[in-house]
């Protein structure tokens, strides 16, 4: 089995942050790993975008073209990467910035008002969390336990922050599940 | 009475990549209308610099050279030495000209190159994430300072117009700033100083202008204007530090 | 004599500096977000502004500008 | 040692000290600057020594002076910082003191761009400083295995006193992948009291040591490059390494890459052999010196109608590739290079074509 | 033009003048400093630019900046001086500007020394600086070649919008030798309006030039790599030069050598020849493009049993001999690198052992 | 009361190629003297440069290293670097360190790097056949400057030590003469003074002695002596420019 | 015909010059010529060489180890090159400086008091030309006339010097004839 | 006290500065070339000389030196 799956959103959204989490749980997992971010100058506004790919067995190239699963946290990114996500795989929309859909049929397609729901949990930062929960909630790929692990052991340094990103992990899941 | 405004012709139209209140986007514009008042567009030569600037050529509306990091002296001293009737300006970063570009710019302004130097000292590299510059300040934290600047192992900030102007070949070497409207008048008039110095072919010409980084200061753009005025302008002082006889 | 003041919304950054600058506090942030992901500045005051340009002068991206306009605009 | 996730321009720092290499100069570039941003941390706490240099050229003479008063030491830099260092790598091959330098290369000429390339395998493989010196060359295609060259690249330098170069593209430095630094690699800086200026004191000794290239004597300098010569002989001897890749089903064309670009050819590889298509690679880990024989062999199969160079670069190690192979069979070149890295669908394409090229009649 | 005995520096920089480049800058180093010094004499008389800079990385930018506003330009340089104009030279293909260096070469690596060498060569024909770019690089034989070549290099610079190299070795630019300027090497620089900086009003446009080597889209680079690959294979359909020297005759060993070196080697092909021994000479006048094709169907030649590189260098071109020979032949190098000259009875006695080891048995 | 005079320890036996009547040989001989006298030739390390003065290894009894040309500085900041505990010093000519060296001094200057520079300035290219140098006083005539340094072409002799001394970190910085006895002296206690604060681990010292270049001034040894008196010294004011407090 | 003339002698002797000159007169007359100088970095004292060689074919390599003829301006180069000068060939040596002779019995050896003679012909600087012009007069391998002529045309620039000169060559050919 | 005061000839390259410098004019250049071309130093007038050393400081080559001798072997 291989997974991959595309992170996007403004730089400063935690894109490359949600990315490594989902990556290490993989890791933790007894899975191959490999995080490739978009790198260059300094831009700020852009689109940030990050891969991760989750494989049973060496991963060969890094480089994805057509992921399995998306990530969308704002309306660019769905936009640009919505079209290239392979039948069959799941694309997270980030509701609160984003007004429209994909338009595909042959995914699975889950809008979460990640931003709002960091908000009640306590900061707005916490939205790659959200997000981050309720895709992995709904793809299943890695298991949740360990990736709630990896995000306390993430936060380590700062303590204080733990609690908010705990709530934003379980927030983002049980909205994986409703919606 | 009103005052109107408008974009300098020697401006284009692209947005710029700097980040939100980056000021080099005001320094180019400064740059702009100096050249737009004097109407010598049809005459520049710009170089760009390799740092966030490298890109500057995307925003101006004159011919440009894109130069290696540091080297920009030595093509603008090619170019002036070739065709001494263009007017040629580089345009530099702190990494750029302080650090591995130091040897040409003090050769240059010792040589009494006839070209303007435009330098952005933003205590930091700011295109390659923040690392420490030869201007960061005591104490400041960079990504490749983290507990601070620590002068006993790395020495003091170096004061680029100061030391330029200690050279014995006449010149104009002034510091300036864009971090208030007030302050930028005063900028936009040292520019123009400096632009008509190379016009007459009298002497080398140096504008530093103490800058802001926000993204690689951590800070948001106003506290990073504060910071600026608080902690650098005390050591980096404002003003003309030589003027050629 | 009157002018067109503008701010050029997808320019903008929103980097707040010309609301500081504002000596009569005519500029503010918007609250929601322009194509580039910003929060950009508008006159939340107009009928202040007093085309002073201070504003214009400290806009970095150039999104700031005053154009006087012939009377009969008016 | 546990498995860590970590970013390959970490690993490499991160390697390094666990070899036992404690003293590191640099001057940032991307897409490299993370390994000096991490060591700026991390060798404080090991106490070792970090230095940001002024420029390229400077960085590459503190690790001359600091190598030739015995220490271990390493730099890291990208490819424009690297011609910046050929004067100085030069100079300590033909001093012969140990070094490793480290280039995360991106796109060029020029400034290029900063995403992933191999542009610089000439440069480094045949010599960007001046003189008859050579480099010995790794490159990984992982970052476990790029942690891994680092820690071998230390005994190496040292067994031969000649600069070792890892030579990884962006993609190497900038990813993730799951680490660990193997004690067994971890090794002490030999005894270089016999030539290193580490003060006479230091080594109780009253004969001075001298570290220097320059030999005027025209006969002198002919035997010191024969001795060199000589060094690059034994690593060919001695140092050559590759990995082979399906190589021992019957293939009908034999793909030689290296680095990030060979993982993809693996992944060509995997997926035109379900597609009934058998494609061999060799995959040279060291550049210089170069798996002459092996892809002279390998290249002998009689099934095997043609060689392809694949490289993120505009066929410069086709060139090596061609001299292995003597015209035993043709030797073909496909590659990019502007920070793109071509895809297995690319490759599988490329493959095709040319196979069909060279049909059978 | 009446014959004048002159240096070989004094010649370049005559010839450079009278090729219509009024424009040099340079940093002393020997054996090539006659030429500034040659130069700021005769500049001031021309109405020429002659500028001594402060470092041969700054040369090469100052080259940089005057060929991109359109100027002839041109450096001269040795070894070390030539590594640190590598990351320039980069750049200038990078950025796709026309300008000569000349390489007057000494001995390495580091310091070296200061007599004849031709360690360069690798350097010189493979990159000494960073990503996918070459340099035209001619090889003169004698002071009347080098002047000669001079004045051929800046129509052939800017025909390809490239940097072009001159390499000499120390002797070349030492010695003195009758030498004659031919007028009808005296040419018009061509017109640059199109992407020149030099000036809008200069060039009556208001279409403003840019000159730049960066290139973020990869695709971009990429196409901009592929342009460049372009321009290198049209050198080597177009302007491959080597002269072919007693191989009219059928000859039992073939020679391939450059620069000084080919001239001992002719002095020995004479010597053997009396002594009934025939042996044939390939002189490449341009290192690249190689003349690979003339060498591969020179040593197809049935008497031919070995084909011989020899270089003042430590096996360099050996590997172009070898990539063109396609293994049709042995081939073996002989050489010495420290500036000692390979007299004519070495080559001899080098050239017979040869033949004996690869006598038919 | 006579004196007694022999050749220092830390000097070897082997003659000097230098010219007759330079004075890199006084200023070797200084060197060496108090060497021995602070008793740490087990400590040293010697960096040559590329100069006339490339094979001073040859002349000195302790370990030494040769750097390229104008590297001598960043050679010296690596072994300090990984062994502060031994005692380094550069030996530089102007055009090593003044011309192409210049970023690396005064980059190892500003960082407060704790080696010696040993700086001869003699006005002129030396090795290779007295090209001018940054240092070369104004109308003189070198290889490169036929006619005599024009200053409007190529500016003002560059002031070394006032330069760095013009930097903000702490330092010694003296400049000194060779070319009399009574400044012989002098010079030595200046040496003297460089190495001990290295040995104390205080700053960077740099000391820059006023020298001669007979062959490539084209004069008699003892013009040599009398040129650098008459025109250098009024240029380059002998004293220390610059002491640590 | 190919003759190879090495001139020796201390730094500062005007070896390079009388070497010029040779290769400059042997060009006039319409010979193949070359001259290559030793050249080091400055270090005085030393002993100073320069090769010419002039030929009616093209010059193969122009280094030689065995020249024809050598021209010995001071001892330690009589002694370092005496031995290898091929047999027939021409050694003069500058009796003011040198009391030893070559030892070869095979050569034809002419000794001139260079200094002497320099120093009656006005100075002591022309000592190089006295012994060019001994060495010509002897060797006969080009005509004393064009010879002559390059001197003077060498000298051009500076014309007080040319009367001296003209007399030290005169002098040096007269040398020649007597001893 | 006595002291032996000796010009290494070999080592002397002539260039004068210990002639000019003594004061007591003791030194002087020798007509006859040493091994290595040069014309050295002697002391024309050694009953004058007061081992000041002040040569010794001058001499860029190191060739001269004095020593003390021992009383008894005066
Ligand atoms: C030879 C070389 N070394 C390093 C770099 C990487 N680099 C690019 S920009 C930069 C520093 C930019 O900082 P600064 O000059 O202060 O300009 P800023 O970005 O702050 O405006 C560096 C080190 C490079 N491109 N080339
Ligand atoms: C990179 C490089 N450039 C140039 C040279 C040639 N070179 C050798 S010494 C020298 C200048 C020496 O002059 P200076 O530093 O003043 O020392 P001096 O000989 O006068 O004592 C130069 C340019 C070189 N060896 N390496
Ligand atoms: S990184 Fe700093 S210098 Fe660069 S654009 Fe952003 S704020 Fe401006
Ligand atoms: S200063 Fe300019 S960019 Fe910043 S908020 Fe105001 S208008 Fe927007
Ligand atoms: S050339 Fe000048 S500096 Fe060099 S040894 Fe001779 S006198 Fe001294
Ligand atoms: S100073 Fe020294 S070298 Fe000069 S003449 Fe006197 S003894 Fe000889």
């Amino acid at each position: 089995m291989q997974h991959e799956v595309m992170f996007a959103g403004f730089g400063g959204q935690g894109i490359l942050l949600s990315a490594k989490l989902l990556a290490h749980a993989g890791m933790e997992q007894g899975y191959e790993v490999g995080w490739v971010p978009s790198y260059g100058p300094e831009m700020r506004g852009g689109t940030a975008y990050c891969t991760v790919v989750i494989a049973d067995r060496p991963i060969g190239s890094p480089i994805i073209r057509n992921p399995k699963h998306l990530v969308a946290m704002n309306r660019p990114s769905l936009e640009k990467f919505a079209p290239v996500v392979k039948p069959g795989g799941v694309i997270l929309i980030n509701k609160s910035l984003i007004s429209i859909g994909s338009n595909r049929s042959d995914v699975d397609e889950i809008a979460v008002s990640v931003n709002e729901i960091a908000q009640e949990a306590g900061s707005i930062r916490s939205a790659n969390i959200v997000a981050l929960a309720a895709f992995a909630a709904r793809s299943g790929i890695v298991d949740l336990e360990i990736l709630r692990r990896c995000i306390q052991e993430e936060f380590e340094a700062k303590p204080k922050l733990i609690p908010i990103n705990m709530k934003a992990f379980d927030e983002g899941v049980k909205a994986a599940r409703i919606s | 009475m009103g005052k109107t405004f408008q974009k300098p012709q020697a401006l284009s139209d692209t947005p710029t990549h700097y980040c939100p209140g980056c000021t080099h986007g005001v320094i180019h514009r400064l740059i702009a209308e100096v050249i737009d008042e004097m109407g010598i567009r049809g005459k520049m030569v710009g170089i760009a610099p390799v740092g966030c600037a490298v890109l500057a050529y995307n925003y101006f509306t004159f011919d440009f050279q894109e130069a290696a990091h540091g080297r920009a002296p030595a093509m603008a001293t090619g170019i002036k030495r070739v065709r001494p009737d263009l007017m040629v300006f580089t345009y530099q970063g702190d990494g750029d000209l302080a650090s591995i570009g130091m040897g040409e710019i003090i050769h240059a302004a010792n040589r009494g190159e006839k070209f303007t130097t435009i330098f952005v000292n933003n205590a930091v590299y700011g295109m390659t994430g923040g690392q420490m510059a030869p201007t960061t300040m005591p104490n400041q934290r960079t990504t490749t300072s983290p507990m601070g600047r620590n002068v006993a192992e790395v020495g003091m900030p170096i004061k680029v117009a100061e030391l330029i102007a200690s050279l014995q070949t006449p010149a104009y070497i002034t510091r300036q700033t864009v971090i208030k409207p007030k302050y930028i008048v005063k900028a936009k008039k040292a520019i123009r100083q400096a632009f008509e110095y190379q016009l007459a072919g009298k002497c080398y010409s140096f504008v530093e202008v103490v800058s802001t980084c926000p993204t690689n200061w951590g800070l948001t753009p106003l506290e990073a204007v504060k910071w600026a005025e608080t902690t650098m302008l005390p050591y980096y002082e404002l003003g003309d530090k030589k003027v050629p006889d | 004599m009157s002018y067109r003041y503008t701010i050029d919304v997808d320019r903008c950054k929103g980097c707040g500096l010309c609301v500081a600058v504002c000596p009569k506090h005519v500029l503010e942030i918007a609250s929601e977000l322009n194509a580039k992901g910003y929060f950009p500045a508008y006159q939340a005051r107009p009928q202040d502004c007093v085309h002073c340009s201070t504003c214009c002068i400290m806009c970095p991206d150039v999104a700031i500008s005053i154009v006087e306009l012939a009377e009969e605009t008016v | 040692m546990k498995k860590v996730l970590m970013k390959g321009n970490e690993a490499i720092g991160e390697a390094a000290i666990r070899a036992g290499c404690l003293n590191y100069f640099a001057y940032p570039i991307t897409p490299q600057s993370e390994v000096a941003e991490y060591l700026s941390k991390r060798m404080p706490e090991v106490g070792g020594v970090f230095l940001q240099g002024e420029s390229e050229v400077a960085v590459g003479y503190m690790i001359f002076g600091a190598a030739a008063c015995g220490a271990r030491v390493f730099t890291t830099s990208s490819s424009p910082g690297i011609s910046l260092m050929s004067e100085a790598i030069s100079y300590i091959a033909g001093a012969e003191c140990p070094a490793v330098f480290v280039n995360i290369m991106r796109g060029g000429p020029g400034l290029g761009g900063i995403l992933p390339s191999q542009g610089d395998y000439l440069q480094s493989t045949k010599g960007g400083g001046h003189g008859d010196y050579r480099m010995l060359v790794m490159a990984p295609a992982s970052v476990q295995e790029a942690a891994e060259m680092v820690m071998q690249a230390f005994p190496l330098a040292e067994k031969y006193r000649n600069p070792v170069m890892i030579l990884g593209d962006g993609l190497i430095g900038q990813m993730m992948e799951p680490v660990m630094f193997p004690d067994h690699l971890r090794s002490e800086p030999s005894n270089k009291d016999a030539w290193a200026t580490n003060g006479m004191d230091t080594r109780k000794s009253d004969k001075r040591n001298l570290v220097k290239s320059l030999y005027l004597d025209p006969n002198v300098l002919n035997s010191q490059n024969l001795k060199l010569k000589a060094k690059y002989e034994q690593m060919k001897r001695e140092e050559i390494r590759f990995e082979s890749y399906n190589t021992e089903v019957p293939y009908q064309a034999l793909i030689v890459s290296y680095g990030t670009m060979s993982r993809v050819c693996k992944t060509a590889i995997e997926n035109l052999k379900e597609k009934g298509i058998e494609v061999g690679l060799i995959r040279p880990q060291t550049l210089f010196p170069f798996p002459e024989m092996a892809i002279r062999q390998a290249c002998d199969r009689p099934e095997c109608r043609v060689v392809l160079s694949i490289e993120m670069s505009m066929g410069q190690m086709l060139e090596d590739v061609e001299r292995s192979v003597q015209g035993k069979k043709p030797v073909e070149w496909y590659g990019k290079c502007g920070g793109e890295v071509p895809t297995p669908e690319e490759v599988m394409d490329v493959v095709r074509s040319f196979l069909k090229q060279y049909g059978k009649e």
